[in-house]
């Protein structure tokens, strides 16, 4: 590492210069411009994933303008990039992306951590299957600019810190490519019990940091500290009604029953029309339908004249433990009711009907629920995995998933 | 001749310049590590599908016939508008109207030839 | 990372050498077609709004077919959500679709009110369409900022901003942050609005005015970008609804279905404002209808604003929100269009399974129907005009 | 087309479209063709003057510069920036009693408070943790304290060359 | 064939020449002036990027509402300084799979390219490398050689998006040489002589005698339309096809890191420049101050050294094409060839035979 990297002549005119009288003040002189130069050009790559690349952009708006800095020129090939400011959640499947995009950035590179996700996975550091736990795990990051998101004061913040970092650059302290950690999840389970050990012991033991004598102004005899006084009162207020405009339960359910008397209310036990109106007009109508009538009910759905439900709002599944449940939830795009139909899968085997000959947009829905629940869709055009890769392990969703490798879970 | 002389030694320091600029930038800059990521072709990030050195759609290489045609062409017209002012301007045996027809019949030739193509739907990007 | 799956894919060749066709592709035929070629178009591209990786057969500068991955930021939104409070939930949602943060906030809030019978006072129900509608205009000022400066016109991209700051310094001065709220709670909002809300609120509407009128000039009314919208990209009625697209992709089409409208929550019944629609489905239909939602929104904000009642801004806090078993849904119309939640609750703190139904997925899955014979150049507006988000696509 | 038909609730109206370009295949007139040109040459020029007026009016630049405005810029103050303790007017003393409400309405597990007994034996705060580079300010915890002893910050210029500089002690540092 | 304008009042000298010719013998002193002509062009070379890429970034903060570079040195005019500085200590990377030798070429060819064409731009009265009696040939042969840059970058660099770029670039700017070269033909037939120098004093008087005003209504338009054709040529927004940042990331110059980005970037400032100079020379009467008949004036704007006004027309003429840049979207590249050929190179042919029946009737 280190001056192998750095081309011949910036190797060798130090050694010619240094002995030279005053040579190592002109040497001085030039890795100066050459470490002012490299700070106030930092042209970032755009790149950005979620949340706070708004921020980033937001920073490059009129209000912030980076380009007082000279950032303006973002580029969108790494290689005429300098900075690679990781604003957003970096998921698994990104991550090898971003190390990609790291490797064909011509050196010297720096990396800026923007936001809680891209320092250590924030909000989605727990239980997340997917998201690595901060960009560090992957590349190595220059500065770390905490917030969910930062402020654009705060990014310009980071990049005046950077600029400062690389300031300090030269011969004694030459840019190094940092090491590149392939291991983005690491060993989640190990980490976090070291921390939560830590934090055990530290539960425990007295703490050494204030002893009373420190602090005497916690006497034994200070109050205990009162609740903060209510100042503020709630009131409980009544729901609004809601707008007559839409067709009611009992119609719909009287129409069904009509046509399907097998269906069956979810988790109610008489399934007639008088319980449907006992529930209220909010009750969400959850028919459970038996399998082999599922996408006959769905077309019929779509199809009747009175209900004219042509709106898939989506499918999905739920995991009950002894078997999976398939939603499909429709909506009348013209009078505003909505109908979710239920139908209870084999968890061994689970295998149901596609929709998508009845709607265009199910062949993506049902892709998800193969992905994340492993429910597979007879008669699907493509079913492939949408969301993970293809040989991500396990389907997620699942509620007795579980994958240590990847999945820090809470410890409360 | 004596211009060009001056031009071709121009183009030789200019190159010169630029070459020896990348040569000298090559000298000094810095050189990460090798690895396959590093240099593979940047297709966002991905590994591309296929060669990049694809068959390409012949549209783009009939606009590079018309070109030719037509700056040929319109270098032809050259000589024609370099003595145009100065055979019109002085008395000569030709009349002006005649030299007005005979520029008509050389921009004629070029337009027909461009209406041809334009009606052929040469023009027409697929 | 190659992506190869047995069955799916197939060969082509390619000048004399078999090639892998990558999945996903409805390619059958074997023989000819030589100058085809596949070309990756994100997840790392300016033009895909985000981590969005685009699968394009080409030829030429043709496209002939697109297949859309997805998945390069999927956070399992879902999962976590199953971990989590009701409470902690809103703050995720915050996370899902980040340009209309208020009105997922609001989607949550609103399936917890169903199921705990929780009301909403008369002012709280105010704060929430005004803030709701200031959203829907930030979200659509950045989208136009974006389309121009997929089109190249880079200067477009800084005028959106340049009001959406406005937006924004409310939204802040009113909940402390810029882009993730986490303002609204079932039963109302966690703080009230400031005194300064309602001047500010009327200062940016005037603003507006005058700014949308900028933007015509600049964009609306420039033959090129007539040029690049029009007849680009036209999404048929059914087409959309069979993918069940909403928001103003679907209005674009000439489908005048608004949750607004069609399904008013809060209290939008009590407002007048227009539904927008496009008559030939195109890039264009789904941008100006896009424009005409600002000035309906500054519309409702007015309105709003002339009778902004006082009293409670929030309805009883309860300690614990533990919805009864049961299964909630609750739906709003973002800017993007309808966000669903569906909620399946067990009795405890936290859902069993929690399931968002965001619009831009269902929008992005036309997406093939749209681009396919276009130009690539075309894709451009076609994916600005989807107005699609990925972390909501990925959850 | 059996939806545009009904045209949903029958509320919506159709927006203009206008402009240089027909819809459709439209079979030219000169006139047309030149009226045509003339309004779309105009509309570009009219883009032009837009932008022209933005670079003739220096006035109409909004841009704060931030490290040299950085003694008036003042957040509002319900800004979320961070984390930090209340104390005591009197003493210094935070007003955490170390009740872990704080620590239970974390979404992300941001907070870890430590508890140890004083001289009467009672349970006081011991150290207060705080996981910045986790935390997503969303402002939950501030809201379960029943007796406001936290509260966000103002801060936001907090960019640190470790991440290990962010895992903040709010109180009980080890000195 | 007698010279249609008097040059004897400018010859073709200058002070330093003068005095080199005076101290050195014939050849040597030949060689001398023309070393140091070349070398001054070098000097515009390398320093015109500099300012115009601080002009570029600024008068794009202005258009938007923002300052632009404001921290180093005053109003950052530095700014470019760092910027070069830095590419130069920045990493080359060449792409696996590329060809190496067209990959390094390209770049030259392209910066090259562009300088060749101001040699025969006539700065001044007396600033001009040489001037070629066919330097309008000159012109439109050796712009055509930037093109070659391009699409080698573009076909060398192994990768789809660069080939795209190269491909819409290529077919983009020869079309656009077209309409330029009739555009540059009808000047030749307007003032009767194809060198540029001699097109430059066609335009001594008024400023109603540069041929924007002097070729009645139609010099406008042709002033135009050589605007629209040069952006086009340029391949600088809003006819960025090659590089359309929203569609093929970077373009031609995707797989371009460090110095050999700069060259690129380099050239094309370079060529901006050389595009207003032309226009400049064509169109706005050159290095010629502004005449407005009116005595006690003219002599003020007169006594003005020639080359600032050069300048100062060029940087003007520069200005439209950044405010051209900063306020249209850009148009797809099948509609940008539909302009050329079915706008541009129509109302050019018409362009011509009109300034012929102005020649022949005495009215220009």
């Amino acid at each position: 590492m280190g001056m192998r990297h750095i081309g011949y002549a910036t190797r060798t005119i130090p050694k010619f210069l240094e002995p030279l009288p005053g040579g190592a003040k002109t040497v001085d002189a030039i890795e100066f411009v050459v470490a002012w130069a490299r700070a106030n050009s930092l042209w970032p790559l755009i790149y950005g994933t979620a949340c706070c690349a708004m921020e980033m952009m937001s920073t490059g708006s009129s209000r912030h303008d980076w380009a007082r800095f000279g950032v303006e020129v973002a580029r969108a090939t790494p290689r005429q990039a300098d900075l690679i400011v990781l604003a957003g959640t970096i998921v698994e499947k990104m991550g090898s992306r971003l190390v990609t995009l790291y490797e064909q950035m011509p050196g010297p590179k720096y990396v800026i951590a923007m936001g809680s996700c891209a320092i250590s996975g924030g909000p989605f550091y727990y239980d997340s299957y997917s998201v690595i736990k901060g960009g560090d795990r992957l590349i190595p990051v220059d500065v770390y600019i905490p917030g969910c998101p930062p402020r654009p004061e705060a990014l310009l913040y980071g990049i005046m810190q950077l600029q400062e970092k690389i300031r300090t650059e030269g011969r004694r302290n030459p840019w190094k490519i940092g090491t590149l950690n392939q291991t983005p999840f690491g060993d989640p389970l190990s980490e976090a019990k070291k921390v939560w050990a830590d934090l055990e012991k530290s539960r425990t033991a007295p703490s050494p940091a204030i002893s009373d004598a420190d602090s005497g102004n916690i006497a034994t005899d200070r109050p205990k500290p009162i609740k903060r006084p209510a100042t503020e009162q709630f009131p409980e207020v009544a729901r609004n009604p809601l707008s007559a405009s839409r067709l009611d339960n009992e119609t719909i359910f009287a129409c069904i029953l009509e046509n399907f008397p097998e269906t069956t209310l979810t988790r109610q036990s008489e399934h007639t029309v008088e319980q449907v109106r006992a529930l209220g007009p909010e009750y969400l109508l959850d028919l459970t339908v038996p399998l082999h009538r599922y996408v006959e009910m769905v077309a019929f759905l779509k199809n009747s004249a009175l209900l004219d439900m042509n709106f898939l709002l989506h499918v999905t599944a739920v995991d009950r433990l002894d078997r999976f449940e398939v939603l499909a939830h429709l909506l009348s795009a013209d009078r505003g009711h909505n109908i979710l139909v239920r139908c209870a899968l084999d968890r061994q085997y689970p295998e149901i009907p596609s929709l998508s000959p009845l709607f265009a947009g199910a062949i993506w829905h049902e892709r998800e629920v193969f992905d994340l629940f492993g429910i597979r869709f007879s008669n699907h055009p493509d079913l492939r995995r949408l969301f993970l890769e293809d040989n991500f392990p396990g389907h997620p969703l699942r509620k007795d998933f579980d994958d240590p490798s990847r999945v820090v879970r809470r410890p409360y | 001749m004596a211009s060009y002389t001056i031009i071709g030694f121009a183009i030789f320091l200019g190159a010169l310049f630029v070459g020896g600029g990348i040569l000298a930038s090559m000298l000094l800059a810095f050189r990460t590590p090798h690895c396959s990521n590093k240099v593979q072709a940047y297709e966002c990030a991905e590994d591309p599908v296929g060669d990049a050195r694809i068959r390409f759609k012949v549209s783009y290489y009939l606009f590079a016939l018309l070109f030719l045609i037509f700056d040929i062409e319109s270098l032809f017209l050259f000589p024609c508008v370099k003595i145009f002012r100065t055979v019109a301007t002085q008395a000569t045996a030709l009349s002006p109207t005649f030299l007005l027809g005979e520029l008509s019949v050389f921009v004629f030739i070029l337009f027909s030839g461009l209406l041809y193509v334009w009606k052929k739907g040469v023009l027409r990007w697929e | 990372m190659t992506e190869q799956q047995a069955g799916l894919a197939g060969d082509i060749m390619e000048n004399g050498v078999a090639m892998t066709v990558p999945p996903g592709f409805s390619i059958d035929r074997r023989e000819g077609h030589t100058d085809e070629y596949f070309l990756n178009m994100g997840p790392q591209h300016p033009s895909t709004h985000g981590v969005l990786r685009l699968m394009l057969r080409m030829d030429g500068e043709n496209v002939l077919e697109v297949v859309p991955h997805l998945g390069y930021i999927h956070r399992g939104l879902e999962k976590i959500g199953e971990n989590q409070t009701y409470l902690q939930n809103i703050h995720l949602t915050d996370r899902l679709d980040y340009l209309s943060s208020h009105i997922n906030n609001l989607a949550l809030c609103l399936a917890i009110e169903k199921a705990m019978g929780i009301g909403v006072p008369e002012r709280a129900e105010y704060i929430r369409v005004m803030v709701c509608e200031l959203q829907r205009i930030q979200s659509h000022l950045l989208w136009w900022g974006v389309l121009g400066m997929d089109l190249g016109a880079i200067t477009s991209f800084l005028y959106g901003f340049k009001e959406r700051e406005l937006i924004t310094d409310i939204f802040e001065e009113m909940c402390g942050a810029r882009l993730t709220m986490n303002f609204f709670r079932p039963g109302g909002s966690f703080a009230d609005v400031p005194d300064t809300f309602i001047p500010r609120v009327r200062a940016v509407v005037e603003r507006m005015k005058s700014a949308i009128d900028e933007y015509d000039t600049l964009l609306t009314n420039n033959v090129i970008m007539h040029l690049r919208t029009k007849g680009i990209g036209v999404l048929a009625a059914e087409t959309a609804l069979a993918h069940g697209c909403s928001g103003p992709v679907l209005r674009g089409s000439g489908v005048a279905f608004d949750v607004r409208r069609s399904d008013p929550y809060s209290i939008y019944d009590r407002f007048s404002f227009d539904i927008p629609v496009g008559t030939v489905g195109d890039c264009f239909d789904r941008y100006k209808v896009r424009m005409e939602e600002m000035r309906q929104s500054l519309r409702i904000i007015e309105e709003a604003a002339a009778s902004f009642p006082g009293g409670p801004y929030r309805s009883k806090k309860y300690a614990t929100y533990n919805l009864p078993a049961g299964s909630y849904y609750s739906q709003v119309e973002t800017a993007r269009g309808l966000l669903g939640v569906y909620i399946e609750a067990d009795g405890g703190p936290k859902p069993y399974r929690i399931k968002y139904r965001s619009p831009s997925f269902a929008n992005l899955s036309a997406l093939n129907d749209l681009a396919a014979g276009h130009k690539l150049a075309d894709l451009v507006p076609i994916i600005a005009t989807l107005d699609v988000l990925i972390p909501d696509i990925d959850r | 087309m059996k939806t545009q038909a009904k045209n949903i609730q029958g509320r919506g109206y159709p927006v203009e479209r206008g402009g240089f370009v027909p819809d459709g295949q439209v079979h030219w007139s000169l006139a047309g063709y030149l009226t045509h040109l003339v309004n779309g040459c105009l509309s570009l020029v009219k883009g032009m003057g837009l932008t022209f007026g933005y670079f003739s009016h220096p006035g109409r630049i909004i841009t704060q510069q931030y490290p040299e405005n950085r003694e008036t810029l003042v957040m509002f103050p319900r800004f979320r920036g961070r984390l930090a303790l209340v104390m005591d007017e009197a003493g210094g003393a935070p007003l955490c009693t170390a009740c872990g409400m704080c620590e239970k309405a974390c979404p992300n597990g941001s907070i870890s408070v430590l508890t140890r007994r004083d001289s009467g034996n009672r349970k006081v705060l011991g150290r207060y943790l705080y996981r910045f580079s986790q935390c997503t300010l969303c402002n939950l915890c501030v809201e379960s304290c029943v007796f406001g002893a936290i509260r966000m910050a103002q801060d936001f210029e907090l960019a640190a060359y470790d991440s290990s500089d962010l895992q903040l002690v709010l109180y009980g540092k080890e000195e | 064939m007698e010279p249609i304008i008097d040059t004897s009042r400018f010859p073709a000298t200058n002070a330093i020449g003068d005095f080199i010719r005076a101290i050195l013998p014939g050849p040597v002193a030949e060689l001398a002036n023309i070393v140091l002509a070349v070398l001054a062009i070098l000097t515009v070379v390398g320093l015109t990027p500099v300012a115009l890429i601080w002009m570029e970034r600024k008068v794009a903060a202005h258009f938007q509402a923002r300052l632009g570079p404001m921290r180093v040195g005053y109003h950052g005019l530095l700014q470019p300084l760092a910027d070069g500085i830095k590419l130069i200590f920045k990493e080359v990377m060449k792409p696996e799979g590329a060809d190496t030798f067209v990959f390094f070429l390209a770049p030259i060819l392209s910066a090259t390219a562009s300088f060749m064409v101001l040699t025969v731009i006539p700065f001044d009265h007396h600033l001009q490398v040489t001037d070629p009696a066919g330097g309008v040939l000159y012109v439109i042969a050796v712009a055509g050689l930037g093109i070659m840059g391009v699409l080698l970058a573009g076909w060398s660099s192994n990768n789809k998006y660069s080939l795209l770029g190269a491909m819409r670039s290529g077919a983009q700017m020869i079309s656009y040489e077209i309409s330029l070269a009739l555009l540059m033909l009808l000047i030749v037939l307007l003032s009767g002589t194809a060198s540029l120098r001699e097109i430059v004093f066609s335009q001594t008087g008024t400023v109603l005698d540069w041929w924007i005003f002097k070729f009645p209504f139609f010099g406008i338009i042709a002033f135009v339309l050589f605007l629209i054709s040069s952006t086009a040529e340029l391949n600088r927004a809003p006819f960025d096809m090659a590089e359309a940042e929203s569609e093929l990331t970077g373009g031609f110059t995707t797989e371009y890191s460090g110095i050999t980005f700069a060259m690129f970037f380099l050239a094309e400032f370079v060529n901006m420049f050389m595009a207003a100079s032309l226009t400049t020379t064509f169109f706005l009467g050159g290095f010629l101050a502004p005449q407005f008949g009116l005595a006690s004036l003219d002599r003020m704007l007169d006594a003005i050294p020639g080359f600032l006004w050069f300048f100062l027309k060029s940087y003007s003429v520069i200005f439209i094409y950044m405010w051209f840049r900063w306020t249209f979207p850009r148009p797809r590249v099948d509609q940008l060839m539909n302009l050329e050929w079915k706008v541009l190179v129509p109302a050019n042919f018409l362009l011509l035979l009109i300034a012929g029946l102005f020649v022949v009737m005495g009215w220009a």
